[in-house]
């Protein structure tokens, strides 16, 4: 039983920063559809700034983190004004090839400003500390991360079915064209999506270097695919979705090493098959309803 | 209120608009008939620049706004209900009307604005909090037309809203446009119903392959044998 | 219309010059190549060098690196030559690592190769050295595969089947365990290489049923919670986790957040900044290593570890300095013996190498061209790499 | 125009024999290292213009492209390592008995590689073909991922990510240009053939294609079945350069240097994938310069910066996307007509001058 409940508390774990990674991913590509393969590496960029903050700005981490979510949200929209919106009218391979460049991009130029080797994450004492329930522990993380990813999701939620610019936001993914007849600026729209894609992929960048503690220029090539995954589990482009999505499957790595050790190289394997059933047999993931647009 | 003068737009390399000279007077009807391909359609979006036009000017309320972007456009009073509804589909009936008055800031008076569309549209009404996407095409047709006064145009252009839509509900929206014309609103108008439009319309030009060919009162071009021979389908 | 069809031409002929100056670019530098070779090799013996400098194993390539320019800061000269190091990346990738030997060969001309940290890049470096009959000396390729049927690559490390061995007699003998859990990266050859000798070395002592667990792991992974859980259930008497310092730094500091409480052990890819880092705070963390600062093995070790300390004050001492250190002046003591520069020559005194005394202890090339040497084991302790214990090889 | 034909004939010979001529002059005279270049070169320009039959002609995105040549390196490698090695090789577990005495020649080995992956190839189009733009990324993707997780697990026929080694070594250019080549000539024959067509009229509107009759789906597998055979025999031809193969040199990221090599050449361009295939490789060893520490007259000493060569690619890539975005060649080809029209037009202006 205690081996059960642990595997619980690891599944909440890695499910809630799916999650929270995932609403980011699913955020955007709503909108615009387009995978943002730089998603992934502004985790990393928003790790990297707090890092330096705390250590070598020796700022308190709350300021560390403000800044860093600042600055990788500024990132992310300036990513979209350059290298996304010329390519809004051309072919979706060119925007994506344009997000590969981009993340390809970002990869390299911290290999050779910061160096290929991983530092060690400095986890603030305040937010990260053991507990122990019986034979079980877990990190302080295990809580605070659903804890905040179910905020976000609901602040999100709010944006986007209540505001003004969250109802704007829903119809520049149906169509630009008509929603500029409304008096709607497309850009601004496509932008402030990014702002929330990429402060979100700042969150998620500095919480899942809490729990994993340690920061390199690769960083964010896993999460970002296995967060992506989640996203389409869920349905991509549904906000609610992600969040479900990154738990089952979070859950489902686990629990996948936790019954079947046997199998557990197969781990990454197993959530590219989840992936690939879905997309072939519900595109709309499982919340969404199928909107696989016809040809 | 809208000149349109010589106006061109090219596609690619096809030359869509051969110099097109059009007026719209303030609180008329005018429309605009012709075949399929005429270049009606491309007239109404270059208005907007939802394409790029090649050369020629427009005027608004005597302002060139040629080049501007349609954001700036709209928000001059000119409005487009575009060819096929292009409801939000995926957006409640609420909140598609909502979108039509997406540059208007008086909370007070967007909710009375919304009361009268309901009170117009009363099927409208029912479907308040229902997807867009699962009405019937003359409630999208409604929902289009509704959210487009939304935005409190001055200047309300319309391609083909008959289109695709049973006879009895073509002479419901073409009465509707004669009523929203009634409340002092300027309509242009585009339809490959010839008929029916220039019934109502106050002036009428009729195009063909990028120009216009034929212009005057509505009634009298509805009188006009070509007219008759060429759009009216007179057997 | 005009102007497309201009565009058109002009890229073509943009083109056209581009290759033609890629052409002469590489021809112009191969002919210096060949001018500098040709005259100031009476005066230059060249060693090259294949390193992981950027890619997953960038930190181990870096620190390797760091050695060996300190050797050649101390002994920047043999037979009367200057030695010229040549550096090249291999990116942690096969193809890379394959031409980059190749151009140290035959672009660069060098006499001896030095490289590399990773088996696989060392195998995909070692058929192109030996078809140019040019000796590669390996500071940490521990994977017996390397040499085998290459008469032309040595190592100055021991082997994976030696330091399992190692770990699983130390797990038996000193630490007292009767059974072990295995966590393993299946990507890793050389995590699933070390694994295994233990296990064979392990189930030989204390019987088929001692190793309560085995679960894997990917390069790449983060999160081991389930693993760690799984062999927590187990209740094993020590773990052995050999596998990259990225991954096994998050691996072990979290069992340790689990409440896992048992010795866990690994190999010599642990003794790296990085992963202490990471279980800077606890202890019972054991591992293989070739070098200890404590206990200084030669007189060379002693050099070596003043020198470091000279050069790289705010860096701790580590074992793949001290290899890099090991593998050039191996690499300068094979030439001294041979009398000449000629590879041939310098691979038969490498092959001949008998006692020789290096930084991590003394070398003897056994008919494969691996090193038999004492190994070392290391714990974490107080937030630092202690000196533990030496194993001698049988 | 038939004088025309012959002229162009002539001089695909003739181009043929130059070719052939520098491949023969290049093999005695060239050193090892730009041998190993120019034969890289060519496994790049077979990959490039595999991938461009795939995303540049028929418009599918597909990045599983690594994947398949996975597949290719793997049957190659163990269908020509000698039983020894492999004795030798597999000492975590004893490889499958039906394996462990097979040793084929080379060539029937490529040619088995290329098959196998064109199996899977069309194995796993089937299902995924049905998806479309970044799905179809995204699962292909994720194809080539489980591949790669499958054969690092099954130890008795991969020997898992120890990899295999000792796989005989081919350093001809002859070999590698020459399969470069006829991969070359296949593919612009396909490409003007029917199913060309057939390609590039889904790439340019799917109903339009249906419209006309073309059997969208069925042609799509046959164009990633195509794709996936070719990457399988460039996959061979890497083991075969390099001697040894693991898993973990397959990862997805190795899919976007082909996707590079395809995008600056220019989509639908097979001359284009194979000139930018060949300056790519070249630049990759040119560039190392930016990464080796260097001095400035002595004075300033600049720190060797590792990864440098990737930010220039990477930038390449993104400036070539947004403002160039036909590359190189765009969708045309090095053609013979150009290069004759040329001379008429010249030969005819002198003429009237």
């Amino acid at each position: 039983m205690d081996i059960f409940l642990q595997n619980v508390a690891n599944s909440i774990t890695l499910g809630s920063l799916y999650a929270l990674i995932a609403i980011g991913y699913t955020m955007v590509y709503g909108i615009i559809r387009l995978i943002n393969f730089a998603h992934a590496d502004l985790l990393m960029v928003a790790a990297y700034i707090a890092f330096y903050g705390i250590l070598i700005f020796t700022l308190p981490w709350y300021w560390a983190f403000i800044l860093a979510i600042v600055l990788t949200t500024l990132l992310g929209v300036s990513i979209e004004k350059v290298a996304y919106r010329p390519l809004r009218n051309s072919p979706r391979i060119s925007v994506l090839i344009s997000a590969i460049g981009v993340s390809f991009l970002l990869q390299n130029v911290a290999i050779v400003v910061i160096g290929a080797r991983p530092k060690p994450f400095p986890r603030p004492e305040q937010l990260v500390w053991n507990i122990k329930v019986g034979e079980i522990s877990f990190l302080s993380l295990t809580i605070l991360i659903p804890i905040i990813t179910f905020i976000l999701l609901i602040l999100v939620m709010f944006i986007v079915k209540r505001t003004k610019m969250g109802i704007a936001m829903r119809a520049v993914s149906r169509d630009f064209e008509t929603s500029s007849l409304m008096s709607v600026d497309v850009n601004k729209v496509i932008s402030t999506t990014f702002v929330i894609g990429s402060a979100l992929a700042g969150v998620g960048g500095i919480m899942w270097s809490m729990q994993y503690p340690q920061v390199d220029p690769l960083m964010g090539l896993f999460p970002g695919i296995k967060c992506f995954i989640a996203a389409v589990m869920g349905g991509i482009g549904s906000i609610p979705g992600a969040m479900i999505g990154g738990f089952v499957l979070g859950i489902c790595e686990i629990m996948i090493v936790a019954f079947l050790p046997g199998l557990s190289g197969y781990r990454d394997a197993f959530a590219f098959v989840i992936l690939i059933l879905i997309l072939l047999f519900r595109p709309g993931g499982i919340l969404g309803e199928s909107t696989v647009e016809k040809v | 209120m809208l000149k349109i003068e010589d106006l061109q737009v090219y596609y690619g390399g096809i030359h869509a608009l051969k110099g097109i000279n059009l007026e719209v007077p303030e609180n008329k009807i005018v429309t605009l008939v012709g075949a399929n391909g005429a270049g009606k359609s491309t007239t109404l979006r270059a208005v907007c620049n939802i394409v790029p036009t090649a050369s020629g000017r427009v005027f608004f309320d005597g302002e060139n706004i040629t080049g501007k972007s349609t954001v700036d456009i709209t928000r001059k009073g000119i409005t487009l209900v575009p060819e096929g509804r292009r409801i939000f589909a995926n957006l409640t009936v609420h909140e598609n009307l909502l979108m039509g008055a997406f540059a208007r800031n008086d909370k007070q008076e967007i909710q009375n604005d919304i009361h009268k569309i309901f009170e117009r549209f009363p099927r409208l009404k029912e479907r308040e909090k229902q997807i867009a996407g699962t009405l019937s095409g003359g409630e999208q047709q409604m929902l289009a037309i509704g959210r487009a006064i939304m935005s409190r145009p001055r200047l309300l252009m319309m391609d083909e809203p008959s289109l695709g839509l049973a006879p009895l509900l073509v002479k419901e929206v073409f009465k509707i446009i004669r009523d929203i014309n009634d409340q002092g609103m300027t309509i242009l108008l585009i339809e490959q119903n010839a008929t029916a439009a220039l019934k109502i319309a106050d002036y009428g030009y009729v195009m063909e392959t990028g120009h216009i060919v034929l212009e005057g009162p509505g009634r009298e071009l509805a009188e006009k044998e070509e007219v008759k021979l060429a759009y009216l389908g007179k057997s | 219309m005009l102007s497309i069809k201009r565009r058109r031409y002009v890229t073509i002929v943009a083109l056209i010059v581009a290759l033609s100056m890629l052409a002469v670019g590489c021809g112009g530098a191969a002919d210096k190549g060949a001018d500098s070779d040709k005259e100031p090799a009476a005066d230059v013996i060249k060693i090259g060098v294949y390193e992981p400098l950027t890619g997953t194993n960038a930190a181990g390539g870096q620190m390797t690196v760091e050695g060996i320019k300190l050797a050649n800061q101390l002994y920047p000269e043999v037979l009367g030559k200057k030695v010229e190091l040549v550096v090249v990346d291999n990116k942690s990738e096969k193809q890379e690592a394959a031409n980059a030997v190749e151009r140290l060969i035959s672009k660069e001309k060098v006499n001896v190769i030095i490289g590399s940290y990773g088996s696989s890049l060392s195998m995909a470096g070692g058929p192109v050295a030996l078809d140019a009959k040019v000796p590669v000396i390996g500071c940490s390729p521990t994977n017996p595969a390397v040499t085998l049927d290459n008469d032309y690559y040595f190592r100055v490390c021991f082997i994976d089947p030696f330091q399992g061995t190692v770990m699983s007699n130390y797990a038996t003998g000193t630490l007292g365990a009767k059974t072990a859990a295995i966590i393993q990266d299946v990507q890793q050859d050389y995590s699933v290489g070390l694994s295994s000798y233990f296990e064979k070395a392990f189930k030989a002592t204390n019987g088929d049923a001692s190793i309560v667990a085995k679960v894997n792991y990917n390069t790449g992974d983060k999160d081991f919670s389930a693993q760690l859980t799984e062999v927590k259930s187990k209740n094993p008497d020590v773990i052995f986790a050999p596998g990259n310092f990225l991954e096994c730094g998050i691996l072990v500091a979290k069992a340790r957040e689990l409440g896992i409480t048992v010795p866990i052990l690994g190999g010599d890819t642990w003794e790296a900044e990085e992963f202490l880092n990471q279980v800077t705070q606890y202890k019972d963390i054991y591992f293989s290593t070739h070098f200890t600062a404590e206990e200084p093995v030669t007189e060379v070790s002693t050099t070596f570890l003043d020198e470091f300390k000279k050069a790289y004050p705010d860096k701790e001492v580590n074992a793949f300095a001290a290899l890099g250190f090991d593998t050039y002046i191996l690499a300068l003591d094979a030439m001294e013996k041979a009398g000449s520069a000629d590879s041939v020559a310098i691979r038969d005194a490498l092959a001949a190498t008998k006692d020789f005394k290096g930084a991590t202890g003394i070398i003897t090339l056994d008919e494969n061209g691996d090193a038999t040497k004492t190994a070392v084991i290391k714990k974490v302790m107080d937030g630092k790499f202690v000196y533990e214990a030496k194993v001698d090889p049988k | 125009m038939d004088d025309r034909k012959n002229i162009k004939f002539i001089l695909n010979i003739v181009l043929l024999l130059i070719i052939g001529i520098f491949l023969w002059w290049g093999q005695d005279n060239l050193s090892a290292f730009y041998i190993r270049i120019l034969n890289l070169s060519a496994i790049f320009a077979i990959l490039g213009i595999s991938m461009n039959l795939v995303l540049g002609f028929t418009g599918m995105f597909s990045l599983g492209h690594s994947g398949f040549m996975c597949i290719g390196a793997y049957v190659a490698a163990i269908l020509t390592m000698s039983p020894a090695s492999k004795e030798i090789i597999y000492f975590m577990e004893p490889i499958v008995p039906v394996l462990a005495k097979v040793q084929w020649p080379i060539l029937p080995a490529i040619i088995a590689a290329g098959i196998v992956a064109a199996i899977f190839g069309f194995l796993i189009g089937i299902p995924a073909l049905r998806l479309r733009d970044d799905y179809l990324a995204i699962a292909t993707l994720g194809f080539a991922e489980i591949i790669r997780i499958v054969v690092t697990n099954t130890i008795s026929i991969t020997n898992g990510s120890l990899g295999l080694k000792n796989i005989p070594s081919v350093k001809s250019l002859w070999v590698y240009w020459g399969i470069a080549i006829i991969t070359i000539i296949i593919l612009k024959k396909i490409i003007n053939s029917n199913w060309g067509y057939a390609f590039k009229a889904i790439r340019d509107n799917e109903i339009a294609a249906e419209a006309m009759g073309v059997n969208i789906f069925s042609h799509k597998v046959l164009s990633f079945t195509i794709g996936a055979f070719f990457a399988g025999i460039a996959g061979a031809l890497m083991a075969f350069l390099i001697t040894s193969v693991d898993p973990t040199m397959f990862r997805f990221t190795f899919t976007f240097q082909i996707l590079l090599i395809v995008v600056l050449g220019g989509m639908g361009s097979l001359t284009g994938s194979v000139i930018s295939a060949v300056i790519i490789t070249i630049l990759m060893e040119v560039l190392r310069v930016v990464e080796q520490p260097f001095d400035l007259f002595g004075l300033l000493q600049i720190p060797g910066l590792p990864g440098m060569r990737m930010v220039i690619f990477a930038i390449g890539l993104l400036l070539v996307i947004l403002f160039y975005r036909q590359g190189l060649m765009g969708t045309r080809e090095f053609n013979w007509d150009y290069l004759l029209d040329k001379i008429h037009s010249f030969k005819k202006r002198g003429a009237s001058m």
